[in-house]
């Protein structure tokens, strides 16, 4: 089979989305990833870096840059390619959800059977391929500029490479246990981006946390796949979710472990997938490592947060619904415990991490939690049933969350050009500091580039960053009728209105949480942009930033403005037919995205009536959040060394919240530090040096004491005997004295006498003598 | 097939030897050469072992390339060799790994004859037992295959290699006391040594009137079991016996290091595949009552212990600042997968065996498929990482990781490579270990639930080990103290672990290239 | 009874050459002496074998032993010369010695002699069969692939890892 | 013909013999001397039982040459170990040689 079939049929071509990325990967690795070595006090190194008295490190060479950019681009934009033509074969397939694209072989053998890895292009998978690779095609472009300077630029575009092809392959997956493997490959990836620049202690850090705290939920995930795959004898797809005999069947066997409170299997295994999640889409108790992923370059927050990673855990729900929803039904009050778990999960950490959200200075920090607030929102949604409008949230939150991370990495950047020109200027006039020009460790104690007190003004000098910037975050608070997030926001809470109205507790819970974690989502947002673009200058570095010329402010700016025109247009898919106006303009026959990705499921989830009331709730909320952000921080903006205003109001909570609840500090007194004790002392000094090793050294020397024992014991006793016989004792004396003597002859001596006692022994007990005497 | 006219498992088992013979008569002046001379023949033999394994047709129910020769027939013993899914992938496992350990030796300088002779010689040991279908040529095997190895770490290991020799052999030969007595009780009150024909009469074996010796035949079966058991969990090591393997490991040299726990290890739970499983079907499933409160059998204590291998052996790891020892703490962890897969199968079978029947069939081939390919991923994963930790450790003569630090600045390569090989020793998804450990955690949850969710502890801080030990090599600011070291990998570790590396990918991107094999086996010995 | 013919009276030298020679070896002072009484009992049993139908046995005795081993044995005197006359012969358990291989020997004589008083025949009798395997049987013995092959190679390996083995052990080492 | 117990007894006092050299006296090559009195020794012992009572197997002839071979080996083997201990201790007394002493 040549390539030309595989890229005309539709069922194999999604083989191919993922190669183009991870064949990049291992080109970049093996081929393209040169470096010479230059001293660390260089430019080339970077500000990143410490400089090691000028030791020799490794940079990437400009050929290296340009052949791995290439190639990492080449890869993804391959991958895009392939991507929209299997989303145009979607759209002109009849009957497209009963029927998908999809192929499968063998993968792995199971007594008889096999198990079979394979693709999968359904209707949901359609609509991932059309936000992700364009996500990541944005991602890409914006870091040939931002790591333009980076020493390691190459790395950069390998792993990020592996992290999209990982990414891809969770997309594409037919099964659990290949999205599985894209799922850890990903927490591979930002594991090691995060850890990017690995000399500082917080980035690795961080690293750490990532990929430890999603390990938790990863092998609680691991044993409900194991689950799964024991009872329905298969993980993929379509063979349990589009099987009401196997839904069935899982939802009315008792699960294997508490099974006698009630809990079904389908339950059980609910349960592990959805902590699977918490991990990976950074759920409260969980969420801890997101924040901390900052610690990476900006690209990669934007990969982690909005294309790829936390998306995944979202997307793995979504993919596996019919599974949580087996045996109940959310539209008639019946919550099974993994859709309760949902419910009650995303709904509080939506409003919790917005709560923290409002009290953070750091620009990226602020964005990480509207992640996870954002992410609660989706929980919560699929909790209540609410399933496409957790798919078409998953979809608008990737493209404007992906704008924002990108902008905030451009006001960075331009923070950072403006330290660099400041400190220049400073150099100049010092000149007796020896390495002060290059010292950019030294430099970041008293200076972060990321700190939105520092910032202020920036509306001026980086134009094209505040607009896109604005329009994420007005798309990001749900700024009423222009932008995505209004709509798809709105649908979340309509569908928990619709449960509030019949009187069920968890679409309550979900609308009021929701309802107040949108309000200061409105408003931080609006802190935010206050803070970073508005009023003036609050430091000489926000005053000269600025992204500079050339190719770099080019790859920077271009994914921003393609991103902020998909922030504003892509709710435009979702529009309930019914909604004034603009039902009327966008949904003349139906809602397009409802429409499309409804098929998804065996049983289409029925659209719901349109109500007004949620409809100004979003209003009012959104609103009224902008509107406060406004009064507080957009009218009279922060002059320098100004407090904020927060502050005061906010009182004792502020630093609670500032930070946030003390949640790390408390793992790492119940968890990590116990663990680290527990490992290194009791079980390695204790337990294996201590208890079994004592026992075995006891033992040696129980017997090596025997030996001793024995050995003078003999010196004894055959002296006490041999004192008796005066004509043996010269003999006996001499040599039974130094019974280890080495001496041969005394030894075969020994030998021999042995030998007759016991011939004669024989002879005796035998009665040998007796016989042959006849 | 035959080479040289000799049949290919018998050549196998000599061809080591006499590589030994033939690189100890070298001249000891000339290092080059002896080195060169030891990995060609190793190369050759390694070449022999792939052709092997690629010779074996899974279809074929039977031993293969099986060949009986009288030898000892008073006892009843003869050379009885052959292999079956499993035995062949663990000498394609023994064949492969041997040559890459002696590319390493060639930082040895010191007596490289005897080194690469022993190295050579340790190989027969091993191959002769994976190879060998009757009892005694199979105690034989492995006794010799000791032998090598003490002297590997008596006399080129680190520090404290004389502790740890001892420890090891004191061990050893502790589990082979019963191993021995359980092989004569079983070979002689049977009176047949071939290991086929035992898993036939041997479960079933009533001897006369059921005494032999005067004793009943059901305590004979008891202590012949505990023989072999003991004598394997120390080879495994399944916790609590596992104390011999971070000395030992720790002090070894790195090629040592590198055959003992990706061989080595095998043996023992190749020993439980091979001879207890079908030895002793209703051992193993026979009730056991603990303090009269706890009402288990056999299997359920294995794979208890299995567990707490996984945990505590993670957790020991997590606590060294050893890198070696780090490892060598990761192998009991690794093998606690392959203990846990075994009780499985043991129950499983046992089960079938009394009733004819199990409800764990199904289960216990994961479980088996995946402690067999765990068994082979484990040699590969654990040898790489002792490559690693022996090539950082002979360039900086300390094996102390709180002296490491940020070496990923002036070894990018090193780095890469070091990376890979943790994430699949980690058990990441797309490499090896995952696949093993998916198909035991599959197996395992439902048969032995609770211990399945307690040894995902385990495997939580196997990437607590695991990302600790990266973070001490190659994370944080560069230690300043290695300046004018060079630490980066050297070209001949790369092309030793190169092969090693495209393995473990090979292996979880497409697993059926080699599962296929064991599967076959897997499915016909427990019926499924 | 025995009768007196050519070969009893041929036994009896022959055992006083044995038995001679053998006291000789364990009482001389002079270890040249003892070599040529070694020899002297060499021979006897060289003797014996001819008395006994084994004569290519009894011309290894001779090649061998007495032309290999006691004149490797008279050099090996010679080399280490200058210690060979010492003023003690025996060492400080003799006494013990002795009294051990006297009882040895009580023992075996007593388990030689006690069938025979028993009447038993086998040991005080006669042969078997005067039909005899001759020098040509014990060849085709050795070399038959059903008997005694494999010793045989055996043999010739350990003589040549025997013959390696001396020149590494007694070569003068710089 | 002479009843083969006398062949017997010769050879249980030729044993005998060599084994008191063995055991007590003092030099390494008279202790080599009572060795290959006690071959010696098996020898007629196994050509005598040989002759009388199996004369048509040849295990007792084919031993006995087995035997040869090991005196000669054992022979050229001891010789050699005492030249070479003679010459690092200046001497040929195994009392002295005791570094197997524990």
């Amino acid at each position: 089979m040549n390539l030309n079939d595989i890229l005309s049929n539709p069922d194999l071509l999604p083989w191919l989305i993922p190669v183009g990325p991870l064949l990049a990967f291992f080109i970049i690795m093996l081929a393209t990833n040169r470096a010479k070595m230059v001293p660390a006090t260089s430019h080339e190194y970077g500000g990143h870096h410490p400089d090691y008295d000028g030791m020799k490190v490794p940079v990437v060479t400009l050929q290296s840059r340009i052949l791995s950019v290439t190639v990492g681009m080449l890869g993804t934009l391959t991958a895009w390619v392939l991507s929209l033509i299997t989303v145009s074969n979607a759209f002109g397939a009849q009957h497209f959800g009963e029927e998908v694209f999809g192929d499968r072989l063998n993968w792995l053998a199971t007594g008889v059977g096999e198990f079979t890895m394979g693709v999968l292009v359904d209707p949901f998978t359609t609509v991932m391929l059309i936000m992700v690779p364009l996500a990541v095609t944005m991602i890409f472009i914006y870091s040939i500029g931002y790591m333009a300077h980076d020493p390691r630029q190459s790395r950069f575009f390998a792993l990020i490479s592996l992290f999209a092809g990982a990414m891809l392959t969770l997309v594409v997956a037919d099964n659990l246990l290949l999205m599985f493997v894209g799922w850890e490959v990903m927490g591979l990836c930002s594991y090691l981006l995060i850890g990017f620049w690995f000399e500082k202690e917080s980035a690795y850090k961080a690293a750490i946390k990532a990929f430890t705290t999603t390990r938790v939920a990863d092998v609680i995930m691991l044993l409900g796949i194991a689950y799964l795959y024991a009872s329905a004898g298969t993980l993929s797809f379509r063979d349990i979710l589009y099987n009401e005999a196997m839904l069935e069947h899982l939802a009315s066997t008792p699960a294997i472990i508490l099974g006698g409170w009630g809990l079904s299997a389908a339950g059980l295994i609910g349960v592990f997938l959805i902590i699977g999640t918490i991990g990976k889409s950074a759920q409260f108790p969980l969420h801890v490592w997101l924040p901390d992923a900052m610690e990476g370059p900006t690209p990669v927050s934007a990969m982690i947060h909005a294309a790829a990673m936390v998306s995944a855990g979202v997307y793995a729900i979504i993919r596996m619904y019919p599974l949580f929803e087996a045996g109940g039904n959310p539209h008639a009050g019946e919550f099974t415990t993994p859709l309760m778990l949902m419910a009650i999960v995303g709904g509080f950490t939506a409003l919790f991490s917005a709560t923290i959200a409002v009290a953070q200075n750091d620009v990226k920090r602020v964005l990480a939690y509207s992640t996870i607030s954002q992410l609660g929102f989706m929980m919560a949604a699929l909790g209540i049933g609410a399933y496409i409008a957790a798919a078409f949230h998953l979809i608008t939150h990737a493209f404007f969350k992906a704008l924002l991370f990108m902008a905030s990495g451009s006001v960075i950047h331009g923070m950072e050009h403006g330290e660099h020109h400041v400190h220049e200027h400073h150099a100049h006039d010092e000149h007796d500091e020896a390495h002060g020009h290059d010292d950019h460790h030294d430099h970041g104690h008293h200076f972060d580039p990321q700190d939105m007190m520092n910032m202020g003004g920036l509306r001026k000098t980086m134009p094209v960053t505040f607009w896109t910037f604005l329009l994420g975050g007005l798309s990001l608070s749900g700024f009423p009728l222009l932008t995505a997030g209004f709509w798809s926001k709105d649908e979340i809470l309509a569908d928990a209105w619709l449960g509030l109205t019949h009187g069920y507790g968890a679409p309550a819970f979900v609308f009021i949480m929701l309802c107040l974690a949108a309000f200061l989502t409105a408003f931080y947002t609006m802190r935010q942009l206050g803070l970073t673009f508005m009023g003036e200058p609050r430091t000489e570095e926000a005053a000269h930033a600025n992204l500079g010329q050339g190719i770099v402010s080019f790859t920077m700016t271009l994914p921003l403005i393609i991103l902020a025109f998909l922030a504003v247009v892509a709710g435009f898919a979702g529009v309930h037919p019914d909604f004034p106006l603009f039902g009327a303009i966008f949904s003349p026959e139906y809602n397009w995205f409802h429409h499309f990705v409804g098929p998804t499921l065996l049983h289409e989830p029925a659209s719901i009536d349109f109500s007004i009331v949620p409809v100004l709730f979003s209003f009012g909320v959104a609103l009224g959040g902008l509107g406060l952000g406004y009064w507080m921080y957009w009218r009279k903006p922060l002059e320098a060394g100004q407090p904020d205003p927060l502050v005061s109001i906010l009182g004792t909570v502020h630093p609670v919240l500032k930070n946030k609840y003390y949640l790390d500090e408390l793992y790492a007194t119940l968890f990590i530090q116990p663990s680290q004790w527990f490992s290194r002392v009791v079980v390695s000094d204790f337990m294996d040096n201590g208890i079994i090793d004592g026992v075995l050294h006891l033992i040696a020397r129980v017997f090596t004491w025997i030996g001793d024992l024995i050995k003078n014991l003999n010196v004894w006793l055959i002296d006490g005997v041999g004192d008796g016989i005066p004509e043996l004792v010269a003999i006996f004396g001499t040599w039974f004295r130094r019974i280890q003597t080495g001496r041969i002859q005394q030894y075969m001596l020994l030998v021999v006498i042995a030998m007759i006692v016991i011939a004669l022994i024989f002879a005796v007990s035998s009665g040998f003598l007796v016989q042959a005497a006849g | 097939m035959t080479i040289l006219g000799i049949d290919v498992l018998s050549f196998l088992v000599i061809a080591p030897a006499l590589s030994a013979l033939i690189v100890l008569l070298l001249p000891s002046s000339s290092k080059a050469i002896v080195r060169w001379a030891a990995l060609g023949l190793a190369v050759f033999i390694g070449a022999v072992a792939v052709v092997v394994f690629f010779g074996y047709d899974r279809t074929n129910p039977d031993y293969q390339f099986v060949v009986q020769v009288p030898w000892f027939e008073l006892l009843g013993a003869s050379w009885h060799v052959g292999i079956d899914g499993i035995s062949a992938t663990m000498v394609l496992l023994t064949g492969i790994l041997t040559p890459l350990a002696i590319l390493i030796s060639f930082e040895i300088e010191e007596r490289v004859n005897m080194h690469m002779a022993l190295l050579l010689f340790f190989e027969t040991g091993l191959l002769g037992v994976f190879v060998s279908m009757d009892l005694m040529i199979f105690f034989l095997f492995y006794e010799l295959s000791l032998v090598p190895m003490y002297f590997i770490i008596d006399q080129w290991g680190g520090p404290n290699r004389k502790y740890a020799a001892t420890k090891f052999m004191i061990y050893s030969i502790g589990g082979s006391l019963g191993m021995l007595l359980a092989t004569q009780l079983v070979g002689w009150t049977a009176g047949t040594f071939s290991i086929q024909e035992l898993s036939q009469i041997w479960p079933a074996f009533q001897g006369t009137q059921g005494v032999f010796l005067g004793i009943d035949i059901n305590t004979v079966k008891a202590l012949a079991f505990v023989g072999f058991f003991v004598a394997f969990c120390i080879k495994v090591p399944v916790w609590p016996f596992h104390t011999w393997l971070p000395d030992a490991h720790g002090e070894a040299p790195t090629a040592g290091s590198m055959l003992l726990a990706g061989v080595m290890l095998k043996l023992g739970a190749y020993g439980f595949l091979r001879l207890v499983i079908p030895l002793f079907p209703d051992v193993w499933i026979a009730q056991v009552d603990i303090l009269g409160v706890i009402q288990t059998n056999w299997a359920g204590i294995f794979a208890f212990m299995a567990m707490l291998g996984i945990v505590f052996g993670a957790l020991a790891a997590f606590g060294q600042t050893d890198i070696k020892r780090l490892v060598a703490y990761s192998s009991v962890n690794h093998m606690g997968f392959v203990a846990i897969g075994i009780a499985v199968a043991a129950l499983a079978y046992g089960q079938s065996y009394i009733n004819s029947g199990s409800e764990y069939t199904q289960d216990a081939i994961f479980a088996m498929n995946g402690a067999v390919l765990q068994m082979f991923n484990h040699g590969l994963s654990s040898a790489a990482m002792f490559l690693l930790a022996g090539g950082i450790y002979h360039k900086t003569h300390t094996r102390d990781m709180t002296q490491y630090g940020g070496f990923w600045v002036k070894a990018p390569i090193y780095g890469a490579i070091f990376i890979f090989t943790s994430m699949a020793s980690l058990g990441l998804p797309g490499l090896n270990g995952f696949v093993s450990e998916f198909l035991v955690v599959r197996g395992t949850w439902p048969v032995f639930t609770w211990l399945t969710v307690i040894s995902m502890l385990g495997l939580l801080f196997t990437g607590g080990y695991i990302l600790k030990g990266i973070r001490a090599v190659l994370h944080g600011p560069f230690n300043m103290r290695w300046r004018g070291y060079n630490l980066e990998i050297e070209l001949r570790e790369v092309v030793a672990i190169a092969p090693l590396l495209v393995l473990m990918l090979i292996t979880g991107v497409v697993p059926n290239w080699i599962l296929p094999v064991i599967n076959d086996t897997v499915t016909r010995l427990l019926g499924g | 009874m025995l009768e007196l013919n050519v070969q009893t009276l041929a036994f009896f030298v022959f055992a006083l050459f044995v038995l001679g020679g053998g006291l000789g070896v364990i009482t001389t002072r002079n270890l040249v002496h003892g070599t040529l009484y070694l020899i002297l009992s060499l021979f006897g049993v060289a003797g014996f074998f001819v008395l006994l139908s084994a004569p290519f046995l009894a011309v290894v005795q001779v090649l061998v032993y007495i032309g290999a081993i006691a004149i490797l044995i008279v050099f090996a005197v010679m080399l280490t010369r200058s210690m060979t006359s010492l003023h003690e012969v025996v060492n400080r358990q003799w006494v013990l010695s002795a009294i051990v291989a006297v009882l040895l020997f009580v023992m075996l004589t007593v388990t030689i002699i006690l069938p025979v008083w028993g009447q038993d025949g086998s040991l005080a009798g006669q042969p078997v069969s005067e039909v005899v395997a001759t020098t040509t049987d014990l060849g085709k013995a050795l070399v038959d692939g059903n008997q005694y092959v494999l010793p045989f190679e055996v043999a010739s390996l350990l003589l040549t890892a025997a013959m390696i083995g001396a020149i590494v052990i007694a070569r003068d080492d710089e | 013909m002479i009843p083969l117990w006398m062949y017997l007894l010769v050879a249980a006092a030729l044993f005998c013999m060599g084994a008191y050299a063995v055991l007590a006296r003092r030099n390494a090559v008279a202790i080599l001397m009572g060795v290959e009195l006690m071959l010696n020794a098996v020898n007629i012992n196994l050509v005598g039982f040989w002759r009388y009572q199996q004369p048509l197997n040849m295990a007792g002839q084919a031993f006995a040459a087995f035997v040869f071979v090991i005196a000669a080996a054992e022979a050229a083997v001891g010789l050699a170990i005492i030249i070479s201990v003679y010459r690092q201790r200046k001497s040929v007394i195994p009392d002295e040689a005791d570094t197997l002493k524990g």
